[in-house]
């Protein structure tokens, strides 16, 4: 066993720090929310210069290789930021899905999403439900001569505003189906808004949009395999996300706690603050640890990569809320405002934690079918 | 022991659910139910002061002779309760709840003729300089000076925190009026109007982006000394007297109640995988029967509390407690609501929050309030004396640590 | 509405507690648990004496008024002395279930109960049965011409080792039934045990066990009724025992932290420590509202009573063990040793948790059917 | 990165578990199940430590010239975990992984040419003696005295928490020789005899009713200075050599594992009322979950730890992140244990724990232990350095308070 980065890894991190520190300052971050933009085309072509869009995807797809634990370490590290342009939503959310189907267009959609200049959207979410993925679904496409109808609304899609195509998750005669929708179609509504996060996200209304038969995306294994794999890519490079930024919360609270004072002495001399952060640490220390598990096993294929992966999101959930809430409240005041990084951090995570399935989900997902014995390491 | 609620009060219950239902307006409550914090919509909630004010009822609390009710602890919890019920919005208690029982405690007659019934009728909007950047739960390292010139006061420095500063004409704050004697000792208690020459007021962005707290500069700002509330030097005596009365005035099991409620019916519209609600979840349904049960054993407490100060007792400390159970159960509700809605929930839309003229949301109103609700509500456990700063009072007042 | 002592009541607390200083120390309690007793003949006398069996019920009973207040103030007070006799299995959890049936020998049985004489188990439990009651039971009578024929094994079954007479929960043709069972009856086979916290129960076997037919015991509602009604009596009479525990608890480590030294200091100087002692504290005194609301609730007859009473049992549950557990930290070595308190407590609590209900099923039963307002104080 | 296995690596798992299953007799294993303790049944666990010591494997982690295996840690692991998953009972620590370390880095050839081969045979049972009355998790003040007479030194004062102390033939001991330095450094690393006269062990009954650990009095207990480690006044250095090996060579999350799987076949057995077992209940499942993703997160960060140890790393203050997490979880794990078993975990039948000859116990084997070792294991949060000693440690070592 091994944990450490190799030379490579240690230069896309570092190429990703130095990004950060010389063009991705928390001001100007801050006017591109306030100004609302959908993308700053030079954070756009700098992230394509860097050449992050062809991490993720193989040298046969035209990727760098797509090693699970590159991604990890350019998600964690770009975490720092608060990166609100749409990488993970169509690198990793709608690559994930276009690598593992069978289309026409795979191809070229994948050329162009690593060219930087294709976007895609996966449209998931409904309104008043809570999460789940593969049972329920009320988007439903019927059959037409030449292909399907569909009608429904779908809301919190990522990047559907860029989008040259949607696609969505949608119900066909009681099956779970995945259309690929231009946006451009006619019956198409995209009604774009902020997410909490300062991100951009749509509401997307289908209203007899007419599919051609094509667009009914196939995948190896059925639909709910494929939207499971996507999501448990995507989610981990997610998961490593708010592992970075878990690390970005416990270094800025540290820093404070040791130079703000209250009654005379800094407020880390106290000990119940003290025991407090030291939880924060060991629970911050321990999501490294599953997601290092869940990204060497996903890439060495182990039987168990799959609950590992939902061990990981279910702990950054539960551990990143508890620590993101103890930062705001050993910050105090200065903690509530949206002048200090904190809130955002916050903010961040709550994103991450509705993206990809709630608690009680990857909980539930997390078991084996049988008990297994501890493993030969 | 007992719990039986008299006749009296039945009565007076069904009179006051009249009065509310005749005259709590739609947008005014409105106002209420799309609040996202203990303070609402300023204009709507002034509005609802005035209405309650013509009726003789802005001031419960405050003794008759300077216009309060007269009623029992028991009917103004009633009153209360019927209030959050129908979601009218808090009144802001900055002059209510705070400056006024102070004036009414250590004010000169003219202060109080002057000042109390403009409280009442909303002519003044108050707010309270206490806090200050490296001042926070820490009042005695205060630094902000009053000295002495003449007849006046000239103040230097700057407080934070100061919740709708850039809404008030009026402040209550304090200052350090001698910085030879002990620390807490030389602190004044001073009023003043925030058009005075020399006051600035910055609005704090905080995490729900609405402008709620601020900052307020003060360069040479001349105050009359008339405006002296108590003796000079005591200001830390009247402070006390506040902090007492802001901790031991708030129940919160009430406004609990009615937001578990709420939870509820949220839970009852959100589908999951096998077509039931997430009500019908084991797991939710845990999670609210421990917000349930805590939120029962604290209205008890607070009961308890006010059983003991009607019958003269002194709840001391235990305010502290109610504050710290209180607000962490606030907390918690506004997560337990989180998790209901998932991905929804991440919708930002402030203009769907205004309640004069609120847009239509995207999805259903009830998931447009929660987020900024959640982030808001991390304040509580941090203002009024920080929950850890409470916890060292309990540790030493209750359990004489 | 108004939380102060009645006189009444102040002398039945002042008595209970000049019993334990008097006649029920620490030392002779462990000499009985050690020689594993059944029954120290003049405590259970002083009992009798005291009036402590009549206290639970009414005039018409025999007894004293069935206050529950009463009961609440006597049992909340013994809890500090860890009483092992089966006061609360004779009294409160045989004589709720005596007085709600219908038998002809009702009242006797209570006449001696009362008198000190008559002993009583209620036999619910069975081995690998996580809690239920009401649904499943795997002990069962079958017809025959004058009555039934009984089979099955319980197992922690209270005072059974004394008892003159047993109810034992059974199914008859797959439905919920109460069987009064003499234990001299052939085929029963009581095997006496120790519990955890020094009292005593029994495994009760039943082997072919003939049942008269007037022994399948009555009550107007059903047996899933008085089941419910009688261990909610019971079950708060045991919850105010197990908030008198938290609360000697509190007392006994408060005294403790302010006495024993570490690196210099008393260990209640130390802030950590502090803190986590309020939030035991909160607790405690959070138990105590419930545990007041509960019984006045419940003698009032209001329409929650039911609901307050499973909150009561959850918080108690919940929060008992969280502090005395938290209790035994902070007595360090001391802590886990046989020779304090602090242990005994945590091993009468555990117990405390296991007869009425587990956590869950307390939880569940807590939730209203609809919701409702605040009420009205 | 990676977590790839080698080929020698299971090639050497499958001999060791060929060998486990070839010696490790009925009642020896039946020891280890029975165990509520980290200390087995000691006659059944020495039994076993002479069938290792047979093997040579007996301690692992010692250099080859002493008697170890030369073994990689890897395949130490790997030996660990089988060990563990055979439910074979662990072996007594105080000589093997305690005393003998110690020796091997500070003692005389003298000291280790005598004790270090009696200590793999079984020959000597050790006890150790650093906690005093007043000195727990505070070593610095102990008092425990032994004075310079001639050749030997005078023993006077007491230990307390000194475990198996009355089974021992052996001390290894922490004693103040000076009184005049600073606290740390006056204090002596010795080793004694049980059998000198002037000692007596008071063994003191815990929770689970059993006498694990003692108390053990000196009235002038007379030494040969020739049972000095190290040198006089440096007893601290040596201790602090041993806690570190004592709180960094413990791996929790094999054993955790093994445990919890335990309690998911105990879960699968407990009916409940719908026909259903306990584990098929949600709010059992979300539990367990949790438990497994964090025992998960501790292996990983174990296996970190043994990683950065391998290349040359110091795991620093790790170590007593390990501690904490470990032992909270083991916590929490027996109480999962417990609330899958409801009222019949309630019946304390020690006989039933008794490997050698058990009484057939009321009720499923399973729940017999659990009570016991869940009021057992209630300790570890206290001994080697109290969870809040070692987050005193983490907040200063490696948060930098």
């Amino acid at each position: 066993m091994n944990f450490e980065l190799d030379d490579e890894q240690r230069l896309l991190a570092d190429s990703a720090e130095r990004f950060l520190t010389q063009s991705y300052s928390f001001e100007s971050r801050r006017q591109r929310v306030k100004q609302g933009r959908q993308l700053d085309h030079d954070v756009w072509q700098a992230f394509a210069d860097a050449g992050w869009f062809h991490l993720p995807f193989s040298e046969a797809e035209g990727g760098l290789g797509g090693r699970l634990q590159d991604s990890m370490v350019l998600m964690q590290t770009l975490a720092k930021g608060l990166i609100i342009e749409p990488l993970w939503a169509n690198t990793y959310l709608a690559g994930s899905l276009i690598k593992r189907i069978n289309h026409p267009l795979k191809q070229p959609w994948l050329e162009s999403l690593m060219a930087g200049k294709g976007h895609f959207a996966l449209a998931v979410h409904e309104y008043e439900q809570a999460f789940s993925i593969t049972n329920s679904c009320n988007t439903l496409a019927t059959h037409e001569a030449t292909g399907y109808r569909l009608n429904g609304r779908k809301c919190v899609v990522l990047n559907a505003e860029l989008a040259q195509w949607i696609f969505v998750l949608a119900n066909i005669d009681d099956e779970l189906a995945l259309l690929a929708v231009e946006r451009d179609t006619a019956g198409v509504h995209v009604s774009g808004h902020r997410l909490v996060d300062g991100s951009r996200a749509a509401e997307v209304t289908f209203n007899n949009v007419l599919i051609a038969e094509e667009n009914r995306l196939q995948a190896s294994g059925g639909i709910s395999l494929l939207m499971q794999q996507t999501l448990h890519e995507a989610g981990l490079a997610l998961a490593a996300e708010a592992c970075g930024i878990i690390d970005a919360l416990m270094s800025t609270t540290l820093a404070f706690v040791k130079t703000r004072k209250q009654f005379g002495v800094a407020i880390g001399q106290f000990q119940a603050l003290q025991h407090r952060l030291v939880n924060m640490f060991m629970m911050s220390e321990n999501c490294r640890s599953l997601l290092y598990a869940a990204t060497l096993k996903a890439e060495e294929r182990h039987d168990d990569a799959s609950v590992v992966y939902h061990r990981l999101q279910a702990m950054v959930a539960e551990y990143g809320r508890h620590i993101a809430q103890e930062c705001i409240q050993l910050h105090g005041g200065m903690g509530m405002t949206d002048e200090v990084m904190v809130g955002h951090y916050l903010k961040r995570l709550l994103c991450i934690e509705s993206l990809t399935g709630d608690l009680r989900h990857h909980l539930l997902a997390s078991i084996e079918p049988v008990s297994t014995q501890a493993n030969v390491a | 022991m007992n719990l039986v609620a008299s006749t009296e009060d039945r009565e007076f219950q069904a009179q006051v659910k009249d009065f509310i239902s005749d005259h709590l307006t739609d947008d005014i409550r409105r106002a209420g139910r799309l609040a996202t914090s203990v303070f609402a919509d300023p204009e709507l909630t002034m509005a609802w002061q005035r209405i309650l004010h013509a009726k003789g009822w802005a001031a419960p609390h405050w003794p008759v002779e300077y216009g309060g009710t007269g009623w029992t602890l028991s009917q103004r919890a009633i009153f209360a309760e019927a209030l959050i019920n129908a979601d009218a919005p808090p009144l802001i208690p900055m002059g209510l709840m705070m400056c006024g029982p102070c004036l009414i405690g250590y004010g000169t007659d003219t202060q109080k003729n002057e000042l109390l019934p403009r409280i009442l009728s909303g002519e003044d909007f108050w707010c309270q300089g206490y806090s200050e950047p490296d001042a926070g739960s820490d009042l005695v390292s205060l630094r902000t000076s009053a000295i002495r010139d003449g007849d006046d006061y000239i103040i230097n420095g700057s407080k934070i925190w100061t919740t709708y500063a850039h809404h008030a004409n009026k402040m209550f704050c304090l200052v350090r009026t001698c910085k030879e004697s002990k620390p807490q000792s030389g602190i004044s208690f001073l009023l003043l109007d925030m058009n005075l020459p020399g006051i600035t007021v910055r609005p704090i962005i905080g995490l729900d982006e609405a402008p709620e707290q601020c900052e307020v500069f003060f360069e040479n700002v001349r105050v009359p000394a008339s405006q002296l509330v108590g003796q000079e030097n005591q200001g830390w005596t009247v402070a006390k007297y506040l902090l007492v009365f802001e901790r031991g005035g708030l129940e919160y099991a009430p406004v609990l109640s009615v937001q578990l409620a709420k939870i509820r019916q949220m839970a009852q519209r959100q589908n999951t995988a096998d077509r039931k609600t997430l009500w019908q979840q084991e797991s939710f349904q845990l999670n609210f029967a421990r917000c349930q049960r805590d939120i029962q054993a604290l209205e008890f407490t607070e009961k308890r509390i006010k059983s003991a100060l009607s019958s003269g007792g002194n709840p001391g400390a235990l305010s502290s407690m109610t504050k710290v159970i209180g607000t962490e159960l606030q907390q918690k509700l506004t997560e337990l609501a989180l998790s209901c809605l998932g991905a929804q929930a991440l919708i930002w839309q402030p203009n769907a929050l205004v309640p004069s003229q609120p847009a239509q949301p995207l999805g259903p109103e009830y998931a447009v309030t929660a987020v900024p609700h959640y982030l808001n509500t991390r304040a509580t456990s941090i203002y009024g004396g920080s929950n850890e700063v409470q916890r060292n009072i309990i540790a030493k007042m209750v359990l004489g640590l």
